[in-house]
């Protein structure tokens, strides 16, 4: 592809695609980091 | 008094006593069927052509509204605890509900559908059909909505909508098939078979997941 | 005889009560007691059945013939109470002097042939008190029955739970209020 | 070599064990899926031969078809999960059932979402009531159904009952809705588009779609874990092992 063109249906698709596979990684850690920190968090208090 | 008589009787009593267990499909059925023609088109030829599509949506639609009833008041007044501690055989009162809930939300619509014959300018001929295949076709449907109300018994989601459209698509699809098929002059005899068969076939299987699904609830 | 041996319950993976082990002797009435949340309703939807998936053994004798009464009575606010009694799913066939002289008994006989949905809270359990009456069970398990009840009806509940014993049948059930009445107790929170 | 099998399976089924595993394994395929993905993205993109008919358009291939095979792949692997949890009660098919809807209900929403994207340029449509395209969107439905079942039960055990139930069903069901859309389009006579492409592949553009399709299965093999670890942290927040291996962290 011409590094200088722009195609929207593919960039579009590209964006949305990363977008949700980001979201798909964040989504989990932040699952797992809350219910971690929960249990230090009961023990020093 | 036998006692799956005795369950009958009472689900008749209960539901002639509700009058928005039949009136309302009905009046979801009429306000519909008289909104195509003008949300859509008043020329005669192209309502007929769509007229088996919309009657089955309707229908469809109108039982979406009806399935909750089924199960959930039950669940709510403590009734199926009662079922439940009564020991009896689960599938066959589920079936009675299923049968009842089917009487009072389906069969006034398929009588009425014949009004579309006049709202729809649906042509006479195919009046066979459309009757045959809502009468095979709907309790089917029923079987579908009654799991799927004892999936999502208790709340109100739309998990219960999602799993059942998707369930009813290919009697959708066999029912408005027939109805086009016998109004081209084909025979649509086979589609009415495989309604049958569809019935038939998943009539012991979506009783068994439902009553397995209302036991999931007492756990 | 009903008999428990270590029935335990859990909801998930947190237990409700465990390890009880109890005979329930026939011709008397059992008391249930303990905390909210001690798991008396429980116990009594395991002993009729709703609730299947308990730990430990159960054994019921072999004529047994439950008679159930939850929290929720099961009662249909469209039918009256004379049909509510006659469609119950617990009851045999019943004639209607039967129904009619229960209803006369309990002072519902005014309101028989009105919706339920128009009578009060305490009403309504008198409903289901006459389903009680009426049925020939021999095991009866009620929960919480005389909650809402005023205090002829309490009596007359009493004098009911006499009669069902001297019949030969066992009542258990259960209760907030640990005082007065004679009643075995089963202290449900020895068991949590 | 069957008693290995069954140490295996009995691990497999072991909260603790898994979150051990899961956690010094997921760096590592994580690492490999998103480089690969990258990798086949920016060859599939930038590198590979421009199409004849289609022109650049069709570069969205590289991101359609791993998204829709991954999704349905998924869906029957959530199925053999949902067998295994109903014959073997094994809870951690449950974990995976619950884990894996919302991976795979996002992966056939990309699927979906491109294909429309692709198809109008193409084929002048952004849909098509086809066979395919119609069991996939019932396929999403599914997943939707799926996720959303969740909350309806109050015990754990009971939830992962009905969707154990329901995937199953729906495995049952989507063949028959595949078929009968066919049935119906025998009478309806769509215009006539084939999606399935049917010329052959060149070899510089395959390899690409190969390692994207590759990324793409490790990617969700990298997101199932994390998933499940999630699930599994907040199923066993209370449990003595999950108290002490947090601790220690």
């Amino acid at each position: 592809m011409d590094f200088g063109e722009f195609n929207i249906h593919i960039w579009s698709v590209v964006s949305i695609t990363g977008f949700i596979c980001l979201l798909l990684i964040y989504l989990p850690l932040v699952k797992i980091k809350k219910n971690e920190s929960k249990i230090k968090n009961n023990e020093t208090t | 008094m036998i006692y799956p008589i005795k369950i009958l009787k009472k689900e008749f009593l209960i539901y002639s006593r509700k009058s928005s267990s039949f009136i309302s499909p009905v009046v979801f059925f009429l306000i519909s069927i008289s909104l195509y023609p003008i949300g859509i088109s008043n020329d005669p030829d192209i309502l007929k052509n769509l007229a088996p599509g919309l009657i089955w949506i309707t229908v469809l639609l109108s039982t979406l509204i009806s399935f909750q009833n089924i199960f959930s008041e039950d669940y709510e007044d403590g009734s199926i605890e009662l079922l439940l501690a009564s020991g009896q055989n689960l599938s066959l009162i589920v079936l009675i509900k299923i049968f009842v809930n089917w009487i009072f939300s389906c069969l006034p619509i398929i009588i009425l559908s014949v009004l579309s014959v006049f709202l729809l300018y649906f042509p006479q001929e195919g009046l066979k059909p459309l009757i045959i295949s809502l009468l095979i076709g709907t309790p089917t449907i029923c079987l579908f909505g009654a799991l799927a109300g004892a999936l999502s018994l208790g709340k109100n989601s739309i998990t219960g909508p999602a799993l059942m459209l998707p369930l009813s698509l290919p009697v959708l699809i066999l029912g408005t098939q027939a109805i086009n098929y016998s109004l081209n002059g084909i025979n649509f005899s086979s589609n009415i078979l495989l309604l049958t068969a569809i019935l038939i076939f998943l009539l012991p299987i979506i009783l068994f997941a439902s009553v397995g699904a209302l036991k999931l609830h007492f756990n | 005889m009903l008999k428990t041996a270590n029935l335990s319950y859990k909801f998930d993976d947190k237990y409700i009560f465990s390890n009880l082990s109890f005979e329930f002797a026939n011709d008397s009435v059992f008391k249930l007691v303990g905390d909210n949340g001690s798991g008396k309703s429980t116990l009594l939807k395991i002993l009729s059945g709703i609730y299947k998936n308990y730990e430990g053994e159960l054994s019921f004798p072999d004529d047994n013939l439950v008679f159930y009464s939850g929290h929720k009575t099961g009662l249909k606010n469209n039918l009256s109470p004379r049909e509510n009694i006659y469609f119950d799913i617990r009851l045999p066939e019943i004639s209607h002097s039967q129904i009619n002289s229960v209803l006369d008994k309990l002072d519902l006989i005014d309101h028989a042939d009105i919706q339920s949905a128009y009578l009060s809270e305490g009403q309504k359990r008198k409903i289901n008190l006459a389903s009680f009456i009426l049925s020939a069970a021999n095991l009866y398990l009620l929960d919480e029955p005389f909650n809402n009840l005023d205090r002829k009806t309490t009596d007359l509940l009493l004098e009911i739970f006499d009669l069902k014993i001297n019949a030969g049948a066992k009542i258990i059930f259960s209760s907030h209020d640990r005082s007065s009445d004679d009643f075995p107790l089963i202290d449900m929170n020895l068991f949590n | 070599m069957f008693q290995v099998l069954k140490n295996f399976y009995h691990k497999l089924g072991s909260f603790p064990w898994f979150y051990k595993i899961s956690g010094k394994v997921i760096p590592i395929v994580g690492f490999f899926s998103i480089s690969l993905i990258v990798i086949s993205s920016i060859w599939g993109l930038f590198f590979s031969p421009t199409d004849a008919v289609q022109g650049d358009v069709y570069r969205i291939i590289y991101f359609h078809v791993p998204a829709v095979s991954v999704s349905q792949v998924i869906y029957y692997s959530m199925s053999v999960a949902a067998a295994v949890f109903l014959i073997w009660r094994m809870k951690m098919a449950g974990v995976y059932i619950k884990s894996l809807a919302p991976i795979g209900a996002a992966f056939t929403f990309i699927g979906l979402l491109s294909g429309a994207i692709w198809g109008q340029p193409t084929w002048g449509t952004w849909w098509v009531w086809d066979a395919r395209l119609t069991s996939t969107l019932v396929l999403f439905l599914f997943y939707l159904a799926i996720i959303g079942m969740q909350s309806t039960f109050t015990s754990r055990k009971s939830a992962d009952t009905a969707v154990s139930i329901i995937t199953l069903v729906g495995v049952v069901n989507l063949p028959i809705v595949k078929k009968s859309v066919d049935w119906w389009n025998t009478l309806h006579q769509p215009a006539s588009i084939s999606i399935s492409g049917g010329s052959s592949i060149s070899s510089e553009m395959l390899i690409p779609l190969l390692l994207s399709i590759l990324g793409v299965y490790l990617f969700v093999f990298f997101t199932g874990l994390l998933f499940m670890r999630a699930e599994i942290s907040s199923r066993e927040q209370n449990k003595e092992w999950f108290k002490k291996l947090s601790s220690n962290n």
